[in-house]
């Protein structure tokens, strides 16, 4: 090996060792500063690049510079999914309990029954997660869309049917109708769950 | 005593690389190879002095340690020249002995930080991948939902609701035109000749506004009777009072 | 190449990569979860170890698991170009010394052991290297904080575990042997580190 080739091959080392230690994509100029002077930066790069080629991983130019990436086919086994499972908002909630209850239920009944106004953001989470469907359209004026609980929305609740769900009855007592406050509203969990 | 200490030579001791007094009576140790049990009074004193000196001008606090470390050589060295009449705990074999152990503690640390600063260091002798690639992936499509959870918004739902059902006055009980017609038709027959329209109706009405809607009503019905010509109306005089009786000849 | 080569082949590609982008120590039960099933994790990474010796990038066995560091020779061509961390001051190291080797230990103990007393500064500058870290408290009068190191300190100092530390015994100085210091067992309450 000639003298040049050396202090090529030198460069080489350097190149790569520089772009896989540096916090941010390496400019021609910055590893210029760091291989034998007088070695050309964009002939080593291309050195490298051509080195790399096929490899599990690879030299990319990205934002003007140069840095090491893992080969894109590689990306399913090294990439671990984390299953961070969402929480349903308070509203969500509660209207997907109304339609389990009252199904099929049109959107101005949910609001009644909730007494406060239905955001079709909330109607179209639940939608979007499979938990509810449409049940064809209420025979007055308008006919509004009737919503019903899905298969899926069983399996979400380890339910075996719908008749598994407590009855209304004992989940809001009946004169609770007539109070105009719960006297002793139930603890959260300790409502009765037969 | 102090005979047998090996002699003193004159100190040279850096003033910033110390730390407190153990640190300073490490390097005494170690430089002039002496026992602290055979150390010499006076001449550790004067060696103090000598690093006080200097040590003033540096940092006070250092100044302070250093000379209640010099102190309590000096209290243990006379404990070690004592009789012994002490209390087991205060036994100057023992805390000369626990000095000695502290000393060998310190040196051992010494010796370790030394070793590590030896080691390839990352960041300075290697170097780690600088832009580590992210290798999470979220899947959000899970759901944390379970049926207390939703029996509970449920239950939520429907007391709220049920509590923030608005006030609802008792609905007001106006006189309508069905029943002033009704009225009408029952008593007008009992009373012949002109008679005044509100004498119809019922007397029973508190509020005034009730009594504007009970008349008004009246009127629809004798109007609507009139009409049919069952009845006669009259009025002598702008704002006068509505005089009704049965019409002379029915139509 | 048959089949089993090519499974070995793609196991060696996964654990490139991996081990390239992952930002800590790749133990070799993640690196299972990511390879064809039946392959032997640890034949991967030695046979990469292999592959990769002479290289700019060397696969090392550092803090529990293995990672990528560049070689040696190329650290001065390096520092030229990447801001090299300042060192750590005496007080530190030492602070870090007596931490690793009395783990867990109070603020107090470690005063105790240097005989003076040690600043905030020193103890904040090994926290934001993430050297030491706490780890609890300790059951006395003021609950003081008790201190250890991190796996971050193994990787700092090349380590692949506490117990490569050198042993107490060794660290006795060449010329403590003039000093009458009993040769005797750690006292009680030490953290027996072998």
């Amino acid at each position: 090996m000639s003298d040049t080739d050396a202090t090529f091959a030198l460069a080489l080392r350097i190149a790569e060792a520089l772009i896989f230690a540096s916090d941010r994509p390496v400019k021609p100029d910055r590893l210029a500063a760091a291989i034998p002077a007088g070695v050309d930066p964009l002939a080593v790069l291309t050195a490298l690049q051509a080195q790399c080629t096929g490899r599990p991983v690879e030299l990319v130019e990205v934002g003007g510079g140069f840095a090491f990436r893992t080969a894109l086919d590689l990306a399913p086994a090294i990439t671990r999914v984390v299953e961070v499972p969402r929480r349903l908002p308070r509203v969500a909630m509660e209207t997907l309990a109304i339609i389990a209850y009252h199904q099929p239920v049109t959107r101005p009944e949910i609001e009644e029954i909730r007494g406060a106004t239905l955001s079709q953001s909330t109607l179209d989470a639940l939608l979007e997660m499979g938990l509810v469907t449409s049940r064809g359209k209420k025979e007055v004026p308008g006919r509004p869309t009737l919503w019903g609980t899905t298969p899926r929305f069983l399996e979400q609740f380890g339910l075996k049917s719908l008749n598994e769900l407590p009855r209304r009855e004992e989940l809001v007592s009946a004169d609770a109708a007539a109070l105009p406050l719960e006297q002793k509203p139930a603890p959260e969990g300790e409502l009765p769950l037969h | 005593m102090s005979d047998s200490a090996p002699a003193i030579t004159a100190l040279t001791i850096r003033l910033d690389g110390f730390e407190g007094p153990l640190d300073l009576l490490l390097d005494l140790a170690r430089s002039q190879k002496v026992d602290i049990r055979q150390i010499s009074i006076i001449k550790l004193v004067d060696q103090y002095v000598a690093v006080l000196e200097g040590a003033r001008k540096i940092r006070l606090e250092l100044a302070a340690e250093w000379l209640v470390m010099a102190a309590w050589l000096t209290w243990l060295k006379s404990r070690l020249l004592l009789p012994e009449e002490l209390e087991p705990e205060e036994d100057p074999e023992l805390l000369a002995e626990r000095l000695t152990e502290r000393l060998a503690e310190l040196d051992r640390m010494r010796n370790a930080a030394f070793w590590l600063s030896g080691q390839l260091q990352l960041g300075r002798d290697t170097f780690a991948r600088g832009e580590p690639e992210n290798l999470r992936q979220e899947d959000r499509s899970g759901l944390v939902a379970d049926l207390p959870a939703l029996l509970r918004a449920y239950a939520a739902a429907r007391r709220r609701a049920i509590a923030a059902k608005p006030y609802r006055p008792k609905t007001r009980r106006l006189f309508s035109v069905a029943e002033a017609l009704e009225r009408l038709r029952a008593l007008l027959g009992a009373t012949p000749g002109w008679t005044v329209l509100q004498s119809y109706l019922p007397e029973s009405l508190a509020t005034p506004l009730e009594r504007k809607a009970a008349l008004a009503s009246g009127l629809i019905a004798a109007l609507e009777e009139a009409k049919g010509g069952r009845v006669e109306l009259r009025q002598d005089a702008l704002f006068g009072p509505l005089m009704i009786r049965l019409a002379e000849t029915p139509a």
